[in-house]
């Protein structure tokens, strides 16, 4: 994308994504704070696309979508007030945090403004997908393979964590009723 | 590609949006009214909006929006002929997944928003159809895009034209058809927001303006579905005598008519059922049918 | 303009017709609140089919490796099939240990 | 128009504010989302400085997609954990689950 699009799609993309992002946190809702993370990563998306990596953005839309939207109903699982129908509190320590939050926002933020960056050759796409493939199936291949079974332990991790009574009977306190789910 | 090309994917957008209104009539075996489709949409437009008291207003008002631009999105991917590709991005067959996977989040936010328990139900039940069908829809992509070598729909288009997609690559298209299918909530995926299921699910709280947006956003996903069909299995544009644009508008509308005729015909199925049928068959087929993709690719495409 | 431009144009004109046509349906017809006084139906809500969704996050970002293969694999041949032949493996592995451990069953 | 340092400074603050979350928030699942946020912005520093330092380096793409994988599954985990955890003691919050605190 030309300086002039990248601009204008940038700043009020990026605006958008830290708003989204903060309100996470303000809302009492649940539902409301896991769609508005799903706002702030979506847009980051489009970020990515006004910064010409085309299939990172374009990647990152999907898979957020996705992650993000089964985060909302983990949410309304686990939250005692999913609606915020009662305006719950739900910080702690929050002077505490906010400000090393703030500090440690605002420090990033001067660093990165403040610091003589050698940036040079602007104006020049991401690689595209084909030079990422090259990359993932040639240099980068044991970490491709690597990231593999990372996804495989994700999953048998993930299963033997939630299932119900599973081989090892995580969870299980001996002789509570099942709750209705049996299996 | 030119510079007018988002109007004209608004064009194709309200011709497509109409021709599936005609279809769904000559489907449901009434004489087809032309005019039946815009009809619907004054009346429903002369309503006035309504918004559940005490609800979450703006996601319930968002969402008709979100639906409408997730199926624009998706149908800008499609390339149409070779003078009028849609958006051709280097990676157009995974922006195109990418658009579709912005129903989920709206239909979420449409049935929450009400706060109604059958509208909320309604949307839990999506985000279970959407467990269902996500992965078949995008891991299917991967398999047609093996043997083109490209993730671009018109180099995908170019690769067929000998062979079409659909005879080379017979399963992967079994495994397509539902998935397209389901995205579009379509019965009978339609669990979530049929009249029939829920009394309208998700959807049920909307009218005027809300109601119409998402009446326009499921014709236009229809539209976008059946046109990604084509250009993924039947060989897009490609076609003896005809002028290329006619051969991709009689595709569409072949696979639009066949998504409206066999939903009405088949039983709903419940949505345990289908996750359970989702993980159990349709992914590990989907990875068959990458493996089998790749062989043939390695026979025949190098 | 590039392509990511003008789909960037897209998005900009459908957000703003859709915008006007709320402005003008709003200004015209207005909005009724309907089911006033009501508690919302937003419960803690059992979601039962949760493993689902934990099997869905992990394996969902298989695609984003599977994309750049399909892209280079008919210029890799036999060496890119071997690699994602064991990637596919090793999920298909992770699908068959949650179908052993019965939590592909429905609920 | 944009340069490098806009970019990370976007970045940093988005780190700042999923830290306030990781540091703030009482329930497990809201944390997550807080090391969600904060992947978040260490992925657009990374695509900044794709873009701007070094636009042919492939090996900073696929890095990016490492960093989504990490986002994936530590999302998935996470919420096994929360789930086990829930089961056992009925609760999500942080200040409540402290059965490891000596």
């Amino acid at each position: 994308m030309s300086d002039l699009a990248t601009a204008l799609v940038f700043w009020p993309a990026a605006v958008l994504m830290l708003v989204t992002g903060l309100y996470v946190f303000i809302t009492s809702s649940m539902a409301r704070a896991g769609l508005l993370l799903l706002a702030s990563l979506g847009i980051e998306g489009l970020v990515f696309l006004a910064l010409s990596s085309e299939f990172l953005g374009v990647l990152q839309l999907l898979m957020m979508s996705g992650e993000m939207v089964t985060m909302v109903f983990f949410m309304v699982m686990f939250m005692p007030d999913p609606g915020g129908l009662m305006g719950m509190d739900m910080v702690h320590d929050k002077r505490r945090s906010a400000a090393v939050a703030g500090l440690v926002g605002v420090g990033l933020a001067l660093v990165a403004v403040l610091t003589d960056w050698p940036a040079r050759a602007v104006g020049t796409d991401a690689p595209d997908v084909r030079a990422i493939g090259f990359e993932v199936m040639g240099r980068s291949m044991l970490t491709f393979l690597f990231a593999a079974m990372t996804i495989l332990f994700a999953m048998v991790g993930g299963v033997l964590l939630a299932k119900y009574g599973g081989r090892y009977r995580i969870g299980a306190p001996a002789g509570e009723d099942r709750g209705g789910e049996a299996r | 590609m030119s510079d007018l090309t988002p109007l004209a994917v608004f064009a194709v957008a309200a011709a497509g949006a109409a021709i599936v209104g005609l279809l769904e009539q000559l489907v449901a075996g009434v004489r087809p009214a032309p005019l039946a489709l815009a009809r619907a949409a004054a009346a429903t437009l002369r309503q006035p909006l309504s918004r559940p008291d005490r609800r979450d207003g703006w996601l319930f008002h968002l969402a008709p929006g979100l639906l409408l631009i997730a199926a624009l999105g998706a149908l800008a991917f499609v390339p149409w002929a070779p003078g009028f590709r849609g958006i051709d991005l280097s990676t157009g067959a995974i922006a195109f997944a990418a658009a579709l996977a912005y129903v989920t989040p709206a239909i979420f936010m449409a049935g929450w928003g009400a706060g109604r328990p059958l509208a909320v139900v309604g949307g839990f039940r999506w985000l279970a159809l959407m467990l269902a069908y996500a992965m078949p829809l995008a891991m299917i992509i991967t398999a047609v895009a093996a043997p083109a070598g490209s993730l671009r729909p018109t180099d995908i288009v170019e690769v067929q034209h000998a062979v079409p997609m659909a005879l080379v690559q017979p399963l992967a298209l079994a495994l397509w058809l539902p998935a397209a299918l389901a995205v579009c909530f379509l019965p009978p995926f339609d669990l979530p927001q049929a009249d029939g299921e829920l009394g309208g699910g998700a959807f049920s709280e909307y009218r005027g303006l809300d109601a119409a947006l998402i009446g326009f956003a499921q014709r236009i996903l229809l539209v976008a579905v059946s046109g990604m069909t084509a250009v993924l299995f039947l060989g897009g544009w490609q076609g003896p005598l005809l002028p290329p644009a006619l051969w991709m508008a009689l595709k569409t509308m072949a696979v639009a008519g066949l998504f409206l005729w066999v939903g009405r015909r088949l039983p709903r199925l419940e949505v345990d059922r289908v996750l359970s049928l989702a993980w159990k068959v349709a992914n590990p087929l989907a990875i068959l049918a990458i493996a089998y993709a790749g062989l043939i690719t390695l026979l025949f495409y190098r | 303009m590039t392509a990511i431009e003008l789909f960037f144009v897209l998005l900009a004109i459908a957000a703003g017709v859709i915008l006007v046509a709320y402005a003008v349906a709003i200004a015209t017809r207005g909005v009724v609140r309907v089911h006033r006084g009501e508690q919302p139906a937003w419960p803690r809500f059992h979601v039962h089919f949760y493993v689902f969704a934990i099997l869905f996050i992990a394996f969902d970002m298989e695609m984003a490796y599977m994309y750049p293969w399909a892209v280079v694999f008919r210029d890799l041949g036999v060496f890119a099939y071997a690699e994602i032949g064991f990637f596919l493996t090793v999920l298909g592995l992770g699908i068959l240990y949650a179908w052993r451990e019965r939590a592909l069953e429905g609920w | 128009m944009i340069s490098l340092p806009v970019v990370l400074a976007f970045a940093g603050v988005m780190f700042g504010i999923g830290l306030y979350g990781v540091l703030g928030q009482t329930n497990t699942i809201m944390v997550i989302m807080g090391v969600e946020l904060m992947l978040g912005a260490s992925m657009l520093n990374v695509v900044g400085f794709l873009r701007y330092t070094h636009p042919d380096a492939t090996s900073g793409s696929f890095f990016v997609l490492v960093l989504m994988t990490l986002m994936a599954v530590e999302a998935a985990v996470g919420f096994a954990l929360v789930v086990s955890a829930f089961r056992h003691s009925r609760t999500a919050e942080v200040d409540d689950l402290t059965e490891l605190r000596g």
